[in-house]
């Protein structure tokens, strides 16, 4: 994304925060009780030591998942960007305008976009505006089940910048540090017509192919995964959701 | 009154002792006092058993000079009936055999509570 | 021959003697009076065996050198041997028991037991009235003199009111006497039985006073205080003897005395007996005092005598062999018990659970109630039979309903008390010890009890064709259940394969099919059994038991056999019951049905016996007399056992708590003995002459509502095998109403029903049971995602519960496709619409079987679990192999079955086209439907495998979980509660009325006698006042109104 | 008929029926959106929907069962095309209904429904549990008005085998059951609107509630094959209703009108009732569709 855009001043002052919130707190990291280790007694008597927080996932690392040779990838690529089922979270303020995008007047259902109740069976993810840090990690998560390939479309100035909350504790400023985006779409808020235009870019971006952003991720894992943990103080998920 | 001979007086005076027991027996809270209406109730059943062995005009069936010796010996037509007078006897016997028990309980009950009555004795129920 | 008069002259004559040596020493006096009782009980002895293997007859005893009425006389007859034998070996072995006590009291204590076993001889014996009394008197005397051997206040004040209600009794006794006198010039009972005493006023009142007198002797409900003081108050060990001894004494005067009354008391007799039988168990009930307890029971057993006394009518020939059964073994089992009571110095039933700490009194006391109640091989068990079967041919049915009350009301408190024994808490500081003259002779008691309970089936031509062999081998095992699990197992197993093997020839259709589900199901259940470590003491020889019981069913030619077999089977799988964790309440609530289910059977066996030539089993197909009644009686028993609604409240916890092993055996297994019960009823009632469609459409409904209350209760259990056990109810539900269809598809359904209900059955409930031994639970919401852990049991449990839903192309569906067919053919549409929706209903439970056990989240504590033992699959995937065949290759089975059905259903509704199945309005085919959906099913397989062979393998909490993580599994696992929805709709249909009912009669029998037992305040007077109101009742009911 | 003619038979129907199944599920979709005054999904939607899903990339495997419940879903999907006759009178489209009667089918149409819940509650997402726990309630109370409704067609016809009960409606509309038998006929077409799972009976899946319920874990070419068996089921379920009660078809044509009409009568009441809770569901099966079926039952046995 085209970091030149930001503003110097805003460039310093999220340097600044970012570390206030890096350097400070980061000594103190809280874990809730919850997932503190704990033993249990097993049946026959013996005891298991149970960690919360890795014992019950998978952890793994995600590879990248290489595309299809030629036409093959291109015809998916096609149905792909013809059924884009979006995944029903509403992050932040722009929620409200996703909506009306089913209703009569713009009808996303034209363009074979349908909303899922469930990560698992999404393919796009909308960033609806600010995001605070509790929902990003709610959002790394679902994100991270989504099967790939998978495409997130930030909406609204607050995903690019901080927008009008720039300043403030507890949310983000850059979505494209924790995230990979592959569609902004600016305004504040965007209205559906808006959020229409972005889905056409988005389906463009994925019949030329562009659409590998889950690859993205998987390649810079670790880079993401430092700027999300550093960000978030209460991490208790595995590394990587599957 | 020739129907009240000396058989029926006795007769009369069993039963009147015998329901005077019995009387005492169910009324009494004292345990001596039962012990002494069974006493009565069995005196009561004793005369019962000489009256109904007894025939007027007949003497005691102790064979000694008293009686009248007839014929070849056979004293039967003069004496009363010989076997409730054995009985009776026995009777007496067992009485006083249950008497003396009774007595000798009374005395085991008066020494585990101190008391006569007998309605104190009545850990055993239900 | 040594003349009976020794008896007497014997034990005056070492009183006497003892008096005068008395400086010899306590134990020399002992001795010698132990001497004197063997020479009395040789005496009697010789009399008997000479009546008995002689041809010795009866013969008077003159003393005096006069002959009467001058002088006394006794009698020694048969039944005199017989009772004064019982009485001097009683008095013998509680000479034994008692010989330290009484030689704590000095010699004297030995003088007056010798006197007492004396005076009873001759109130035996004695053939004068007057002499009655007076021994009569003596032997009150003595046990007062007795009593006191019991320290402490009770002991004084139960003599005192025991003395004083016996001086009055026999105060009575003497009126009369002399009254018959006065009467008739005689003393003697011969000639009193001659004369017409009866016909004169004077003469009717003494009878009355003299019979009177001999009934209160017998303790007559209520006017009985006295005595229960007595057996409670005296010493444990005189308290049996008088129990055992004074009754079988007062027995036999009240039969003696009867005789001078002719036939005209026999009535009131029988209502005194059953009044007090009755009256006596009922305030059992209620006693929470291990020895008052025994004396209701003692009183209980004195009312049957005099109940069966009264009834000699009905009985004719067979009197002397019902009151030996019964007499013999109250005495020994009742006296055993007493002595046993003096042994474990436990005085709640609850505290008896200390008895189980020695193994061997458990036993003991097992032997001593299961003889009490009438078990077989016991005595009673045969005395019992006879009598009822008696009844019944003479139409004396209130009397069956009033004796088999009676018993039933023994067998609550009885079980209750051996519950306690068993399983109560046991913490308890207090132990008992046994000293070697203390428990010799219960030993001996018992050993006799099983000795004459051989001998006294040998004695009828009926007993004599019972199959003891397997009973032998069940005491072999008892004999060896010191050995390790393994060997013991291996015998059991290899014992019924031998056995399997030499009855399998003899055998044919129905009784062939049953055998194998017993045998081949046992055999199968009890290789799980290698799974234990340890001893596991006591559970071969009861499960052999039930095995024993179960295979006599099927050989049984006889109804004798049969009902043997039925109660055999009974107590082996209360034994089995019982051993559960939790067990208590379940087998007791289980026995208790089960006696009342037996004692239907047996009035229903009784009935169908009226006017039949032979005893065997046919006659179920030829009742002649209320078949209605004799065939609802014997379905009412069957259905106990299958657990029908209503009287199905015992299964969920007798099934569910039970052990592992144990559950497929009294589920998968057991179950099946009601439902063989009712398929003989229903071959019988399909070739009666009567119509009894009415009987069988109210079966019908029977079974269509036991399945729906049984799926639905399933439903929302918690407990995994509490909820098998709900669908247990179910599946017999089914099978009932499938025979109750009457049609040969009906038939076929039911057998198909039965099969599968066997294999899947013991394949859910020995993988569940293993699954629970591995992790330590039974409620399924505690585990979860086990799938991983142990995928053997998965796959068990998930063709298990195909197959019980009937989703084709398992075998469930060939009986819900004959369901079908059979209930459109008959017409029985609604029963038939409540049983399919059962059907869906099934659904729920088994969804919720497999998901919260083996699907969803697998907890933390069971990380570790290994898959279910070996020695499980073994057995379960044998069965899941048969499950397999049935399923593919269905013909193969119901083709047979299907003819052997013709021979009872002659219509041929179903045709066999290969491996298609046609009837009137359907098809079908089994090994079709299989094959087709195999190979779909793998084709579909194998193209989504390979379509999805790179799939990234994760775990429990890598689910998508609204963009959060689960905490913990127990609180991600949908298990507890799981069908709230379905609740809020069907709650109505869950409400327990039957358990409620239930729980209202048994409160209403223990308030009712926990009212009347109020009757017994404790005061002496009370007593007396009784006893008096008790003789003009019974006055004015008697001959009140002829004067 | 040889087999393999046979079997190529009903491989081809299975593909029209699988195809006709994802047009009329778009066509369905499309009527509701015009109700709400929308324009709708293009009628090529579920194949592109299809072919996205086939195309996803990452697979995610819970353990063997996770795989085992589409297939049982599909296999339950395809035994139900398989055990009914597609074409009446018609040897070749008759595919093997010759195995088994309606009893079949009515205990087949759970094959696939244990297996999805087996298979997803391995997934372990209590979602799944509980869409499964309310759609076996539901199940249940649905076996009331089908069972009575199939009994008393029983007990008209005297037949349970699907070609006798057609044959017997064969003659034109007055023939049909819900003619010749209106009560039964109603019963089961109340019974219809539970089976095929639309609104106000679409508990199960509960979109919004518990997000779709029990295939919430399932994606890629597992949910490929569960919409496959889904469009079939949703036509078979309309073929069993036309069997029973709308003389059947005899030609493609008719198959296609018919299960196109039964299914848009309980799309069309779907969209016009709100969902209902599961003890509401299932006590609805108590009242009115349960006094009809017992009505329907009662006419015929007296």
């Amino acid at each position: 994304m085209s970091e030149l855009d930001i503003n110097d001043k805003v460039k310093e002052m999220l340097e600044k925060s970012a570390e206030n919130a890096g350097s400070k707190n980061s000594e103190k990291t809280f874990v809730h009780p919850e997932d503190e280790e704990r033993e249990v007694i097993a049946p026959d008597g013996s005891i298991i030591k149970v960690n919360p927080i890795y014992d019950y996932f998978s952890g793994k690392k995600p590879t990248e998942e290489k595309p299809s040779n030629g036409v093959v990838e291109k015809f998916l690529n096609w149905a792909r960007s013809e059924s884009i089922w979006v995944l029903g979270f509403g992050t932040g303020c722009g929620s409200i305008e996703i909506p009306p995008l089913m209703t009569p007047r713009f009808d996303a259902f034209r363009f074979g976009i349908q909303m899922r109740p469930t990560p698992r069976q999404s393919n796009a993810f909308i960033i609806s505006g600010y995001l605070s840090v509790k929902t990003l990690k709610r959002v790394i998560r679902s994100y991270e089940q989504m099967p790939s390939p998978k495409y997130v479309l930030a909406l609204g100035s607050c995903t690019i910048n901080g927008g009008m909350y720039y300043d403030s504790y507890s949310t983000i400023n850059r979505l494209d540090k924790y995230l990979p985006v592959d569609v902004y779409i600016a305004g504040c808020m965007p209205r559906p017509e808006a959020l229409l235009a972005g889905f056409m870019k988005l389906k463009e971006l994925i019949k030329e192919g562009k659409g590998e952003k889950a690859n993205e991720y998987a390649r810079n894992f670790d880079e993401y995964k430092a700027n999300q943990k550093k960000i978030i103080k209460d991490w208790n998920m595995p590394d990587y959701n599957w | 009154m020739e129907y009240l001979n000396l058989g029926k007086i006795s007769l009369l005076i069993g039963f009147i002792l015998i329901i005077i027991g019995f009387w005492g027996i169910l009324s009494q809270k004292n345990i001596i006092k039962i012990i002494v209406s069974f006493t009565i109730l069995d005196t009561g059943i004793n005369i019962l058993i000489v009256s109904l062995g007894y025939i007027k005009g007949r003497t005691a069936p102790i064979i000694d000079a008293s009686v009248p010796q007839l014929a070849d010996h056979n004293v039967l037509n003069s004496i009363v009936d010989p076997v409730p007078q054995a009985l009776v006897l026995t009777a007496i016997v067992i009485g006083f055999g249950v008497t003396a028990l009774l007595l000798a309980y009374a005395m085991k009950l008066f020494k585990a509570k101190r008391t006569l009555e007998i309605n104190q004795f009545n850990d055993l129920k239900w | 021959m040594v003349s009976p008069i020794y008896i007497v002259a014997a034990a005056l004559g070492v009183g006497f003697a003892i008096g005068v040596l008395g400086k010899l020493g306590k134990n020399f006096s002992g001795i010698l009076t132990l001497l004197t009782l063997g020479f009395m009980t040789y005496v009697s002895s010789e009399w008997l065996y000479a009546f008995y293997f002689g041809d010795q007859v009866s013969t008077y005893v003159f003393t005096a050198g006069y002959k009467p009425p001058i002088s006394i006389n006794l009698l020694m007859g048969p039944q005199e041997a017989f009772m004064s034998t019982l009485i001097n070996v009683i008095g013998l072995l509680g000479g034994i028991y008692l010989f330290f006590n009484f030689g704590r009291k000095g010699r004297n204590a030995f003088v007056v037991y010798l006197v007492f076993i004396m005076s009873l001889n001759v109130v035996i014996m004695t053939r004068d009235l007057f002499n009655l009394f007076v021994f009569l008197e003596i032997s009150s005397i003595a046990t007062a003199g007795l009593i006191l051997i019991e320290k402490g206040n009770r002991a004084v004040g139960a003599g005192f009111k025991y003395i004083i209600a016996t001086s009055i009794i026999s105060s009575i006794l003497l009126i009369g006497t002399i009254f018959a006198y006065f009467y008739t010039g005689s003393l003697n009972i011969d000639d009193l039985v001659k004369s017409d005493l009866t016909t004169t006023t004077g003469g009717l009142i003494a009878v009355f006073l003299i019979l009177i007198a001999a009934i209160l002797e017998m303790k007559p409900f209520p006017a009985n205080g006295w005595g229960l003081d007595v057996y409670e108050g005296s010493h444990q060990g005189f308290s049996a003897v008088v129990s055992a001894a004074t009754a079988t004494a007062s027995y036999f005067m009240l039969y003696k005395l009867l005789d001078i009354a002719g036939n005209s008391w026999d009535h009131y007799i029988a209502v005194i007996g059953a009044v007090t039988f009755i009256g006596a168990n009922l305030l059992g009930v209620k006693q929470k005092f291990a020895r008052r307890l025994l004396a209701y029971s003692s009183i209980g057993q004195l009312g049957l005598l005099m109940l069966i006394l009264g009834l000699r009518t009905y009985l004719g020939d067979n009197l002397n062999y019902v009151v030996f059964g019964i007499l013999l073994t109250n005495l020994l089992a009742k006296t055993g018990f007493f002595w046993l009571v003096g042994i474990v110095k436990a005085k709640t039933l609850k505290e008896w659970a200390i008895i189980r700490r020695k193994p061997f009194f458990l036993f003991l006391m097992g032997t001593f109630v299961f003889a009490l109640i009438g078990f077989p091989p016991f005595p009673s068990f045969f005395a019992k039979w006879t009598f009822v079967m008696d009844l019944a041919a003479n139409g004396g049915f209130v009397w069956i309903a009033v004796i088999l009350t009676g018993s039933f009301l023994e067998a609550i408190y009885y079980f209750r008390w051996f519950g306690y024994a068993v399983k109560a808490d046991d913490n308890y500081n207090f132990s008992f010890n046994v000293r070697w003259h203390k428990i010799t002779p219960i030993i001996l008691l018992t050993a006799l009890l099983y000795i004459i309970g051989y001998l006294t089936a040998q004695h009828t031509e009926l007993g004599r064709m019972i199959n003891f062999i397997p009973l032998f081998f069940v005491l072999i095992l008892f004999a060896l259940d010191f050995l390790p699990v393994f060997i013991k197992n291996t015998i059991a197993i290899i014992g019924m394969g031998i056995y399997f093997y030499f009855i399998y020839p003899s055998l044919s259709d129905l009784k062939l099919l049953f055998e194998v589900i017993f045998m081949i199901g046992g055999i199968l259940t009890l290789i799980a059994g290698y799974a234990y470590k340890g001893k596991r003491s006591g559970f071969y020889p009861v499960a052999i038991l039930m095995y024993a019981g179960l295979t006599g069913l099927i050989e049984a030619n006889t109804t004798l056999q049969f009902f043997f077999g039925w109660e055999l089977m009974t107590a082996g799988s209360y034994f089995l019951i019982i051993r559960g964790k939790r067990s208590m309440p379940h087998a007791l609530s289980y026995m208790l049905f089960s006696v009342a289910g037996a004692y239907a059977i047996l009035a229903g066996i009784s009935i169908a016996n009226i006017g039949q030539l032979t005893t065997s089993l046919s006659i179920f197909n030829n009742i002649q007399y209320f078949p209605q009644w004799a065939y609802g009686l014997l379905l009412f028993g069957f259905l106990t056992k299958t657990a029908s609604v209503g009287i199905h409240i015992w299964l969920p916890g007798a099934h569910g708590e039970a052990e592992s092993d144990v559950s497929p055996m009294v589920s998968a297994i057991l179950l099946k003995a009601g439902v063989y019960g009712v398929i003989l009823a229903l071959i019988g009632m399909s070739k009666s002459q009567y119509d009894l469609s009415s009987l069988t459409y109210i079966l019908g409904w029977v079974g269509a509502l036991t399945v729906l209350f049984g799926n639905i209760s399933a439903v929302f259990q918690e407990d995994a095998k509490r909820l098998l056990a709900y669908s247990s109810i179910g599946q017999l539900g089914y099978i009932v109403f499938a025979f109750a269809i009457m049609t040969q598809l009906g038939w076929l359904t039911g057998f198909t029903y039965v099969i599968n209900h066997f294999m899947y059955k013991a394949v859910l409930f020995l993988t569940i049971g293993a699954v629970v031994l591995r992790v330590g639970t039974h409620n399924m919401y505690e585990m979860g995602g086990l799938i991983k852990r142990m995928p053997l049991a998965f796959v068990a449990v998930l063709i298990g519960i195909t197959s019980l839903s009937g989703v084709p192309p398992l075998s469930g569906f060939t009986g819900k496709w004959l369901f079908y067919n059979a209930v459109i053919e008959k017409g029985w549409y609604f029963q038939g619409v409540i049983v399919f929706l059962s059907g869906g209903v099934a659904f729920l439970y088994l969804f919720r079987l497999i998901q919260t056990i083996f699907l969803g989240q697998l907890k933390d504590n069971h990380r570790n679990v290994k898959e279910i033992s070996i020695w499980f699959l073994i057995p379960i995937y044998t069965l899941l192999a048969g499950l397999m065949v049935f399923s593919a290759r269905p013909q193969w089975v119901l083709q047979p079955l299907g003819d052997m059905i013709a021979n009872y259903m002659p219509q041929n509704s179903i045709r066999w086209d290969g491996a298609y199945a046609y009837t009137a309005i359907g098809h079908w085919t089994g090994s079709g439907v299989m094959m087709t959906i195999g190979s779909v099913f793998l084709i579909v397989f194998l193209i989504l495998k390979l379509s999805t062979r790179k799939a990234h393998k994760i775990k429990q909490f890598d689910i998508v979980y609204s963009g959060e993580r689960p905490d913990r599994p127990d609180t991600t696992h949908v298990a507890y509660n799981m069908y709230a929805g379905f609740y809020k709709a069907v709650w109505p249909l869950t409400v327990p009325l039957a358990e409620r009912f239930w729980n209202w009669m048994t409160e209403l029998v223990h308030e009712a006698a926990g009212f009347t037992r109020r009757i017994y305040s404790g005061n002496g007077q009370a007593y007396m006042l009784h006893i008096v109101l008790y003789i003009i009742v019974l006055f004015f009911i008697t001959i009140g109104s002829s004067i | 008929m040889n087999i393999y003619v046979k079997l190529a038979y009903t491989l081809l129907g299975f593909f029209l029926v699988l195809n006709w199944g994802l047009l009329m599920s778009a066509t369905l979709r499309k009527i509701v959106a015009r109700v709400a005054g929308r324009h709708g999904i293009p009628f090529y939607q579920p194949w592109i929907d299809l072919l996205k899903n086939i195309g996803v990339r990452t697979t995610l495997s819970h353990g063997f069962m996770f795989y085992l419940g589409p297939v049982f879903r599909f296999t339950g999907a395809v035994g139900m095309f398989l055990f009914m006759p597609a074409l009446f009178g018609s040897d070749m489209w008759s595919n093997f209904s010759f195995e088994g009667d309606i009893v079949l089918i009515l205990y087949f149409q759970l094959f696939g429904m244990l297996g999805m819940a087996i298979g997803a509650g391995e997934g372990g997402h209590p979602h799944s549990a509980i869409g499964i726990a309310r759609g076996l309630a539901q199940h249940a109370a649905i076996e009331i008005p089908m069972t009575l409704g199939i009994i008393s067609l029983a007990i008209q016809y005297h037949t349970l085998s699907f070609t006798d009960i057609v044959a017997a409606q064969q003659g034109g509309i007055a023939n049909w059951t819900i003619f010749t038998n209106p009560i039964a006929g109603v019963t089961l077409l109340l019974a219809a609107l539970g089976a095929m799972g639309h609104s106000p009976f679409n508990l199960v899946k509960a979109p919004n509630e518990i997000p779709i319920g029990p295939p919430t874990e399932y994606h890629g070419t597992y949910l490929g094959v569960l919409m496959s068996s889904g469009v079939v089921l949703h036509v078979m379920e309309a073929a069993l209703f036309m069997n029973l009660l709308f003389g059947g078809a005899t030609n493609w044509v008719e198959f296609i009108i018919k299960t196109f009409l039964i299914n848009f009568y309980s799309v069309f009441v779907g969209v016009v009732f709100p969902r209902f809770k599961i003890e509401q569901s299932v006590v609805w099966f108590f009242k009115v569709p349960m006094a009809l079926g017992i009505l329907a039952i009662l006419i015929y046995s007296f």
